[in-house]
Protein backbone atom coordinates (compact mmCIF):
# COMPACT_ATOMS: atom_id res chain seq x y z
CA UNK A 1 0.00 0.00 0.00
CA UNK A 2 1.43 3.65 -1.21
CA UNK A 3 -1.01 6.40 -1.05
CA UNK A 4 0.36 9.66 -1.69
CA UNK A 5 -2.03 12.77 -1.42
CA UNK A 6 -1.04 16.39 -2.39
CA UNK A 7 -4.31 18.33 -1.15
CA UNK A 8 -5.88 22.01 0.39
CA UNK A 9 -8.44 19.69 2.05
CA UNK A 10 -7.91 18.43 5.74
CA UNK A 11 -7.80 14.85 6.24
CA UNK A 12 -8.59 12.01 8.73
CA UNK A 13 -5.58 10.86 10.69
CA UNK A 14 -7.33 7.93 12.32
CA UNK A 15 -8.59 6.81 8.83
CA UNK A 16 -5.23 6.91 7.87
CA UNK A 17 -3.45 4.97 10.37
CA UNK A 18 -6.85 2.34 10.33
CA UNK A 19 -5.77 1.54 6.97
CA UNK A 20 -2.28 1.26 7.52
CA UNK A 21 -3.01 -1.04 11.37
CA UNK A 22 -5.27 -3.40 8.85
CA UNK A 23 -2.05 -4.62 7.10
CA UNK A 24 -1.44 -6.67 9.53
CA UNK A 25 2.02 -5.35 9.89
CA UNK A 26 2.50 -5.58 14.16
CA UNK A 27 3.69 -1.50 14.25
CA UNK A 28 2.62 1.37 13.08
CA UNK A 29 4.52 5.14 13.28
CA UNK A 30 3.24 8.53 12.22
CA UNK A 31 4.35 12.30 12.08
CA UNK A 32 1.75 14.87 12.12
CA UNK A 33 2.81 18.35 11.54
CA UNK A 34 1.05 21.45 12.68
CA UNK A 35 0.76 24.94 12.17
CA UNK A 36 2.17 26.46 15.55
CA UNK A 37 0.62 29.64 16.08
CA UNK A 38 2.46 32.50 18.75
CA UNK A 39 3.77 35.69 17.39
CA UNK A 40 1.33 37.21 15.99
CA UNK A 41 0.90 34.46 13.51
CA UNK A 42 -2.34 34.46 12.03
CA UNK A 43 -1.73 31.79 8.99
CA UNK A 44 0.98 30.20 7.23
CA UNK A 45 0.23 29.88 3.38
CA UNK A 46 1.98 27.29 1.52
CA UNK A 47 2.91 27.38 -2.34
CA UNK A 48 3.64 24.82 -3.58
CA UNK A 49 5.19 23.21 -7.57
CA UNK A 50 2.02 21.31 -8.56
CA UNK A 51 3.43 20.07 -11.98
CA UNK A 52 6.30 18.30 -9.64
CA UNK A 53 4.72 18.20 -6.11
CA UNK A 54 2.59 14.25 -6.34
CA UNK A 55 5.62 13.01 -8.56
CA UNK A 56 8.47 14.33 -6.26
CA UNK A 57 6.40 12.87 -2.86
CA UNK A 58 6.21 9.21 -4.87
CA UNK A 59 10.01 9.16 -5.19
CA UNK A 60 10.48 9.86 -1.97
CA UNK A 61 8.32 7.33 -0.77
CA UNK A 62 9.86 4.48 -3.64
CA UNK A 63 12.79 5.59 -1.84
CA UNK A 64 11.35 4.78 1.67
CA UNK A 65 9.84 1.39 0.14
CA UNK A 66 13.31 0.50 -1.27
CA UNK A 67 15.31 0.98 1.95
CA UNK A 68 13.07 -0.42 4.41
CA UNK A 69 10.92 -3.47 4.58
CA UNK A 70 7.27 -1.60 4.51
CA UNK A 71 4.21 -3.06 4.47
CA UNK A 72 2.32 0.15 3.94
CA UNK A 73 2.61 3.94 4.03
CA UNK A 74 0.53 6.79 3.64
CA UNK A 75 1.88 10.57 3.18
CA UNK A 76 -0.50 13.66 2.65
CA UNK A 77 0.60 17.24 2.39
CA UNK A 78 -1.25 20.19 2.21
CA UNK A 79 -1.14 23.70 0.28
CA UNK A 80 -2.70 26.67 0.72
CA UNK A 81 -3.86 29.27 3.17
CA UNK A 82 -3.80 27.10 7.17
CA UNK A 83 -4.29 28.65 10.15
CA UNK A 84 -2.86 27.64 13.61
CA UNK A 85 -3.77 24.30 15.06
CA UNK A 86 -4.18 23.43 11.71
CA UNK A 87 -3.12 19.72 9.97
CA UNK A 88 -0.33 20.88 7.65
CA UNK A 89 1.32 16.99 6.82
CA UNK A 90 0.92 13.43 7.72
CA UNK A 91 3.40 10.74 7.58
CA UNK A 92 1.89 7.44 8.20
CA UNK A 93 4.40 3.82 8.01
CA UNK A 94 3.55 0.08 8.45
CA UNK A 95 6.23 -2.57 9.17
CA UNK A 96 6.92 -6.51 10.84
CA UNK A 97 9.25 -4.32 12.47
CA UNK A 98 8.85 -1.26 14.67
CA UNK A 99 12.37 0.38 13.94
CA UNK A 100 11.60 0.19 10.59
CA UNK A 101 8.45 1.64 11.11
CA UNK A 102 10.24 4.12 12.90
CA UNK A 103 12.86 5.18 10.60
CA UNK A 104 11.28 5.14 7.66
CA UNK A 105 8.72 7.76 8.92
CA UNK A 106 11.53 9.75 10.29
CA UNK A 107 13.19 9.61 6.74
CA UNK A 108 10.13 11.03 4.89
CA UNK A 109 9.41 13.64 7.13
CA UNK A 110 12.85 14.69 6.75
CA UNK A 111 13.07 14.24 3.43
CA UNK A 112 10.03 16.14 2.85
CA UNK A 113 11.10 19.37 4.75
CA UNK A 114 14.20 19.45 2.05
CA UNK A 115 12.84 17.43 -0.82
CA UNK A 116 9.46 18.74 -1.71
CA UNK A 117 8.54 21.52 -3.66
CA UNK A 118 6.54 23.68 -0.70
CA UNK A 119 7.58 27.03 0.39
CA UNK A 120 5.87 28.59 3.57
CA UNK A 121 4.56 32.60 3.60
CA UNK A 122 3.86 33.21 7.29
CA UNK A 123 1.03 36.27 7.63
CA UNK A 124 1.04 38.27 10.98
CA UNK A 125 -1.64 40.27 12.70
CA UNK A 126 -0.26 43.06 12.23
CA UNK A 127 -0.34 42.75 8.35
CA UNK A 128 3.35 41.55 7.76
CA UNK A 129 4.15 38.55 5.77
CA UNK A 130 7.40 36.85 5.14
CA UNK A 131 8.46 33.70 3.73
CA UNK A 132 10.10 30.82 5.76
CA UNK A 133 13.73 30.52 5.52
CA UNK A 134 14.80 26.92 5.13
CA UNK A 135 17.26 25.46 7.88
CA UNK A 136 20.65 24.52 6.81
CA UNK A 137 19.85 21.60 9.44
CA UNK A 138 17.13 20.42 7.47
CA UNK A 139 19.69 19.82 4.54
CA UNK A 140 21.91 18.35 6.37
CA UNK A 141 19.40 16.06 8.11
CA UNK A 142 18.06 14.66 5.08
CA UNK A 143 21.48 14.49 3.82
CA UNK A 144 21.99 12.26 6.64
CA UNK A 145 19.88 10.01 5.21
CA UNK A 146 22.31 9.27 2.49
CA UNK A 147 25.15 8.12 4.71
CA UNK A 148 23.50 5.15 6.68
CA UNK A 149 22.95 2.78 4.55
CA UNK B 1 13.42 24.56 -31.45
CA UNK B 2 10.58 25.56 -28.76
CA UNK B 3 10.74 28.49 -26.26
CA UNK B 4 12.04 27.13 -22.93
CA UNK B 5 9.20 27.98 -19.57
CA UNK B 6 10.51 29.61 -17.01
CA UNK B 7 7.99 28.80 -13.69
CA UNK B 8 9.18 30.65 -10.11
CA UNK B 9 8.03 30.66 -6.91
CA UNK B 10 7.94 31.88 -3.22
CA UNK B 11 9.90 35.43 -3.39
CA UNK B 12 11.55 34.80 -6.40
CA UNK B 13 8.03 35.11 -7.90
CA UNK B 14 7.30 37.73 -5.93
CA UNK B 15 9.69 39.64 -6.91
CA UNK B 16 10.11 39.12 -10.42
CA UNK B 17 6.12 39.59 -10.31
CA UNK B 18 5.39 36.49 -12.87
CA UNK B 19 4.67 33.25 -12.07
CA UNK B 20 5.93 31.88 -15.56
CA UNK B 21 7.67 33.17 -18.51
CA UNK B 22 8.84 31.95 -21.72
CA UNK B 23 12.43 32.77 -22.74
CA UNK B 24 14.19 31.88 -26.20
CA UNK B 25 15.98 28.97 -25.85
CA UNK B 26 19.86 29.43 -24.81
CA UNK B 27 23.11 28.44 -27.02
CA UNK B 28 23.91 24.27 -26.44
CA UNK B 29 26.14 24.63 -23.68
CA UNK B 30 24.56 27.37 -21.09
CA UNK B 31 23.51 26.39 -17.96
CA UNK B 32 21.29 26.85 -15.01
CA UNK B 33 23.67 29.60 -14.10
CA UNK B 34 23.98 30.99 -17.10
CA UNK B 35 20.53 31.72 -17.89
CA UNK B 36 20.06 32.68 -14.35
CA UNK B 37 22.75 35.44 -14.89
CA UNK B 38 21.93 36.74 -18.13
CA UNK B 39 17.73 37.09 -16.61
CA UNK B 40 19.77 38.53 -14.10
CA UNK B 41 21.23 41.35 -15.96
CA UNK B 42 18.17 42.88 -17.55
CA UNK B 43 17.57 44.43 -13.56
CA UNK B 44 14.66 45.58 -11.88
CA UNK B 45 12.59 42.73 -9.81
CA UNK B 46 14.63 39.72 -12.03
CA UNK B 47 17.75 41.13 -10.39
CA UNK B 48 16.48 41.41 -7.08
CA UNK B 49 15.03 37.80 -7.12
CA UNK B 50 18.04 35.97 -9.26
CA UNK B 51 21.10 37.95 -8.37
CA UNK B 52 21.99 35.61 -5.00
CA UNK B 53 22.57 32.24 -6.77
CA UNK B 54 23.56 30.77 -3.29
CA UNK B 55 20.03 31.10 -2.15
CA UNK B 56 18.43 30.05 -5.52
CA UNK B 57 17.46 26.38 -6.55
CA UNK B 58 16.59 25.14 -9.53
CA UNK B 59 14.66 22.28 -11.24
CA UNK B 60 14.59 21.01 -14.80
CA UNK B 61 11.44 19.35 -16.20
CA UNK B 62 10.42 18.74 -12.69
CA UNK B 63 13.65 17.52 -11.56
CA UNK B 64 15.78 19.26 -8.82
CA UNK B 65 19.40 20.00 -10.65
CA UNK B 66 22.24 21.82 -9.06
CA UNK B 67 22.60 25.02 -10.85
CA UNK B 68 25.49 24.09 -13.27
CA UNK B 69 23.60 21.62 -14.90
CA UNK B 70 23.08 22.58 -18.87
CA UNK B 71 19.69 22.94 -19.96
CA UNK B 72 19.85 20.77 -22.90
CA UNK B 73 16.34 20.18 -24.49
CA UNK B 74 14.50 20.73 -21.45
CA UNK B 75 11.05 22.06 -21.56
CA UNK B 76 10.99 23.45 -18.37
CA UNK B 77 12.90 25.20 -16.17
CA UNK B 78 11.94 25.76 -12.40
CA UNK B 79 13.60 29.23 -9.71
CA UNK B 80 12.86 29.33 -6.28
CA UNK B 81 14.33 29.64 -2.91
CA UNK B 82 15.19 26.59 -1.03
CA UNK B 83 11.97 24.43 -0.10
CA UNK B 84 10.32 24.24 3.54
CA UNK B 85 7.92 21.71 3.51
CA UNK B 86 6.97 19.11 5.97
CA UNK C 1 0.17 16.63 29.38
CA UNK C 2 1.39 13.19 30.63
CA UNK C 3 -1.08 10.32 30.28
CA UNK C 4 -0.19 6.80 31.12
CA UNK C 5 -3.24 3.93 30.65
CA UNK C 6 -2.65 0.49 31.44
CA UNK C 7 -5.73 -1.29 30.44
CA UNK C 8 -7.57 -4.45 29.26
CA UNK C 9 -9.97 -2.55 27.03
CA UNK C 10 -9.37 -1.12 23.41
CA UNK C 11 -8.31 2.57 23.32
CA UNK C 12 -8.90 5.20 20.28
CA UNK C 13 -6.10 6.49 18.29
CA UNK C 14 -7.65 9.55 16.70
CA UNK C 15 -8.93 11.30 20.49
CA UNK C 16 -5.06 10.47 21.75
CA UNK C 17 -3.73 12.11 19.04
CA UNK C 18 -6.10 15.20 18.59
CA UNK C 19 -5.32 15.84 22.58
CA UNK C 20 -1.48 15.92 21.36
CA UNK C 21 -2.10 17.97 18.29
CA UNK C 22 -3.98 20.29 20.61
CA UNK C 23 -1.08 21.29 22.06
CA UNK C 24 0.09 23.62 19.78
CA UNK C 25 3.41 22.06 19.31
CA UNK C 26 3.74 21.72 15.80
CA UNK C 27 4.81 17.62 15.48
CA UNK C 28 2.98 15.08 16.98
CA UNK C 29 4.93 11.36 16.39
CA UNK C 30 3.03 8.13 17.46
CA UNK C 31 3.73 4.51 17.45
CA UNK C 32 0.73 1.69 17.34
CA UNK C 33 1.62 -1.82 17.87
CA UNK C 34 -0.58 -4.32 16.61
CA UNK C 35 -0.73 -8.32 17.33
CA UNK C 36 0.40 -9.96 14.00
CA UNK C 37 -1.40 -12.95 12.92
CA UNK C 38 0.20 -15.98 11.34
CA UNK C 39 1.30 -19.00 12.15
CA UNK C 40 -1.55 -20.10 13.45
CA UNK C 41 -1.58 -17.56 16.45
CA UNK C 42 -4.95 -17.30 17.39
CA UNK C 43 -4.29 -14.97 20.56
CA UNK C 44 -1.82 -13.38 22.48
CA UNK C 45 -2.47 -13.45 26.62
CA UNK C 46 -0.55 -10.40 27.78
CA UNK C 47 0.20 -10.63 31.88
CA UNK C 48 1.58 -7.99 33.77
CA UNK C 49 2.42 -7.32 37.24
CA UNK C 50 -0.26 -4.57 38.05
CA UNK C 51 1.09 -3.34 41.82
CA UNK C 52 3.79 -2.32 39.17
CA UNK C 53 2.97 -1.60 35.91
CA UNK C 54 1.37 1.62 36.00
CA UNK C 55 4.57 3.62 38.49
CA UNK C 56 7.07 2.01 36.02
CA UNK C 57 5.40 3.00 32.60
CA UNK C 58 5.33 6.69 34.57
CA UNK C 59 8.97 6.68 35.50
CA UNK C 60 9.88 6.07 31.63
CA UNK C 61 7.50 9.14 30.87
CA UNK C 62 9.56 10.79 33.05
CA UNK C 63 12.80 9.48 31.68
CA UNK C 64 11.34 10.82 28.20
CA UNK C 65 10.10 14.27 29.63
CA UNK C 66 13.41 14.78 31.07
CA UNK C 67 15.60 14.47 28.04
CA UNK C 68 13.25 15.42 25.43
CA UNK C 69 11.59 18.92 25.43
CA UNK C 70 8.07 17.55 24.99
CA UNK C 71 4.84 19.76 25.35
CA UNK C 72 3.33 15.96 25.83
CA UNK C 73 2.76 12.87 25.98
CA UNK C 74 0.43 9.64 26.15
CA UNK C 75 1.13 6.05 26.19
CA UNK C 76 -1.83 3.27 27.09
CA UNK C 77 -0.40 -0.41 27.35
CA UNK C 78 -3.10 -3.19 27.21
CA UNK C 79 -3.30 -6.64 29.07
CA UNK C 80 -5.08 -9.80 29.26
CA UNK C 81 -5.93 -11.62 25.59
CA UNK C 82 -5.95 -9.74 22.35
CA UNK C 83 -6.84 -11.39 19.23
CA UNK C 84 -4.85 -10.48 15.56
CA UNK C 85 -5.18 -7.25 14.39
CA UNK C 86 -5.70 -5.62 18.01
CA UNK C 87 -3.99 -2.93 19.28
CA UNK C 88 -1.20 -3.61 21.76
CA UNK C 89 0.22 -0.18 22.06
CA UNK C 90 0.26 3.03 21.35
CA UNK C 91 2.49 6.00 22.57
CA UNK C 92 2.15 9.31 20.62
CA UNK C 93 4.64 12.51 21.93
CA UNK C 94 4.06 15.99 20.61
CA UNK C 95 6.81 18.71 20.86
CA UNK C 96 7.67 21.65 19.06
CA UNK C 97 10.62 19.75 17.58
CA UNK C 98 9.77 17.25 15.22
CA UNK C 99 13.04 14.98 16.09
CA UNK C 100 12.12 15.43 19.98
CA UNK C 101 8.82 13.82 19.07
CA UNK C 102 9.82 11.52 16.96
CA UNK C 103 13.05 10.20 19.00
CA UNK C 104 11.50 10.36 22.47
CA UNK C 105 8.78 8.00 21.18
CA UNK C 106 11.02 5.60 19.55
CA UNK C 107 13.02 6.09 23.24
CA UNK C 108 9.56 5.13 24.90
CA UNK C 109 8.61 1.83 22.11
CA UNK C 110 12.22 0.74 22.97
CA UNK C 111 11.98 1.26 26.86
CA UNK C 112 8.56 -0.31 27.29
CA UNK C 113 9.84 -3.35 25.34
CA UNK C 114 12.65 -3.97 28.01
CA UNK C 115 11.50 -2.23 31.29
CA UNK C 116 7.40 -2.51 31.43
CA UNK C 117 6.77 -5.64 33.55
CA UNK C 118 4.40 -7.29 31.02
CA UNK C 119 4.84 -11.09 29.45
CA UNK C 120 3.00 -12.15 26.05
CA UNK C 121 1.71 -15.34 25.79
CA UNK C 122 0.65 -16.91 22.36
CA UNK C 123 -2.33 -19.38 21.76
CA UNK C 124 -2.52 -21.32 18.47
CA UNK C 125 -5.00 -22.93 16.60
CA UNK C 126 -3.86 -26.51 17.41
CA UNK C 127 -4.07 -25.56 21.45
CA UNK C 128 0.03 -25.25 21.74
CA UNK C 129 1.01 -22.08 23.70
CA UNK C 130 4.40 -20.57 24.72
CA UNK C 131 5.83 -17.93 26.47
CA UNK C 132 7.58 -15.10 23.98
CA UNK C 133 10.93 -14.86 24.24
CA UNK C 134 12.61 -11.40 25.19
CA UNK C 135 14.80 -10.17 22.49
CA UNK C 136 18.81 -9.85 23.19
CA UNK C 137 18.28 -7.15 20.78
CA UNK C 138 15.40 -5.61 22.85
CA UNK C 139 18.13 -4.88 25.57
CA UNK C 140 20.44 -3.58 23.67
CA UNK C 141 18.47 -1.38 21.88
CA UNK C 142 16.93 -0.13 25.34
CA UNK C 143 20.56 0.24 26.89
CA UNK C 144 21.34 2.22 23.60
CA UNK C 145 19.57 5.45 24.79
CA UNK C 146 21.99 5.06 27.48
CA UNK C 147 24.67 5.99 25.49
CA UNK C 148 23.77 8.85 23.10
CA UNK C 149 23.50 12.73 24.54
CA UNK D 1 10.20 -8.86 60.98
CA UNK D 2 7.18 -9.96 58.56
CA UNK D 3 7.33 -12.76 56.20
CA UNK D 4 8.67 -11.74 53.03
CA UNK D 5 6.04 -11.90 50.07
CA UNK D 6 7.47 -13.22 46.69
CA UNK D 7 5.02 -12.54 43.61
CA UNK D 8 5.75 -14.94 40.30
CA UNK D 9 4.58 -14.35 36.45
CA UNK D 10 4.53 -15.66 33.24
CA UNK D 11 6.18 -19.46 33.02
CA UNK D 12 7.90 -19.03 36.51
CA UNK D 13 4.30 -18.59 38.00
CA UNK D 14 3.14 -22.04 35.84
CA UNK D 15 6.07 -24.29 36.92
CA UNK D 16 5.80 -23.17 40.31
CA UNK D 17 1.87 -23.28 40.00
CA UNK D 18 1.85 -20.31 42.62
CA UNK D 19 0.74 -16.51 41.84
CA UNK D 20 2.43 -15.91 45.08
CA UNK D 21 3.84 -17.09 48.51
CA UNK D 22 5.27 -16.21 52.16
CA UNK D 23 8.80 -17.38 53.24
CA UNK D 24 10.19 -16.45 55.88
CA UNK D 25 12.57 -13.52 56.15
CA UNK D 26 16.28 -14.19 55.05
CA UNK D 27 18.81 -13.34 57.36
CA UNK D 28 20.04 -9.78 56.67
CA UNK D 29 22.96 -10.10 54.32
CA UNK D 30 20.94 -12.25 52.31
CA UNK D 31 20.66 -11.36 48.35
CA UNK D 32 18.02 -11.66 45.58
CA UNK D 33 19.76 -14.89 44.32
CA UNK D 34 21.01 -16.34 48.15
CA UNK D 35 16.80 -16.67 48.14
CA UNK D 36 16.30 -18.14 44.53
CA UNK D 37 18.99 -20.95 45.32
CA UNK D 38 17.31 -21.50 48.63
CA UNK D 39 13.98 -21.92 46.60
CA UNK D 40 15.62 -24.07 44.05
CA UNK D 41 16.56 -26.38 45.83
CA UNK D 42 12.60 -27.18 47.37
CA UNK D 43 13.14 -29.31 43.62
CA UNK D 44 9.88 -29.89 41.51
CA UNK D 45 8.28 -26.54 40.06
CA UNK D 46 10.59 -24.61 42.21
CA UNK D 47 13.74 -26.12 40.64
CA UNK D 48 11.86 -25.90 37.39
CA UNK D 49 11.03 -22.67 37.47
CA UNK D 50 14.02 -20.96 39.36
CA UNK D 51 17.41 -23.30 38.21
CA UNK D 52 18.53 -21.24 36.01
CA UNK D 53 19.48 -17.71 36.96
CA UNK D 54 20.56 -16.54 33.66
CA UNK D 55 16.72 -16.26 32.33
CA UNK D 56 15.22 -14.79 35.46
CA UNK D 57 14.56 -10.99 36.70
CA UNK D 58 13.64 -10.01 39.42
CA UNK D 59 11.95 -6.71 41.04
CA UNK D 60 12.33 -5.71 44.88
CA UNK D 61 8.93 -3.80 46.17
CA UNK D 62 8.30 -2.87 42.53
CA UNK D 63 11.40 -1.77 41.30
CA UNK D 64 13.52 -3.94 38.84
CA UNK D 65 17.06 -5.17 40.73
CA UNK D 66 20.14 -7.52 40.00
CA UNK D 67 20.33 -10.74 41.51
CA UNK D 68 22.88 -9.96 43.76
CA UNK D 69 20.68 -7.00 45.25
CA UNK D 70 20.46 -7.40 49.03
CA UNK D 71 16.90 -8.59 49.76
CA UNK D 72 16.80 -6.24 52.82
CA UNK D 73 13.88 -4.85 54.35
CA UNK D 74 11.70 -4.99 51.02
CA UNK D 75 7.95 -6.39 51.85
CA UNK D 76 7.94 -7.72 48.12
CA UNK D 77 9.70 -10.11 45.68
CA UNK D 78 9.09 -10.59 42.33
CA UNK D 79 10.75 -13.12 39.88
CA UNK D 80 9.81 -13.62 36.15
CA UNK D 81 11.48 -13.57 32.73
CA UNK D 82 12.46 -11.31 30.99
CA UNK D 83 9.36 -9.07 29.78
CA UNK D 84 8.04 -9.05 26.74
CA UNK D 85 5.96 -5.55 26.72
CA UNK D 86 5.46 -2.95 24.16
Amino acid sequence: MKRVAVQAGDFDVAAELAALEALGGGGVASFTGVVRGGGGLIALELEHYPAMTQAQVDRICDEAMARWPLLGLSVIHRFGRLEPGARIVFVGTASRHRTAALESCAFLIDWLKSEAPFWKKEHFADGATGWVEALAEDEVKAKGWNSDD
Amino acid sequence: MAALTIVYFAWVRERIGLDEEQVARPEPGATVADLVAELAARGGGHAEALGDTARLRAALDQRFVPLDTLIGDARELALFPPVTGG
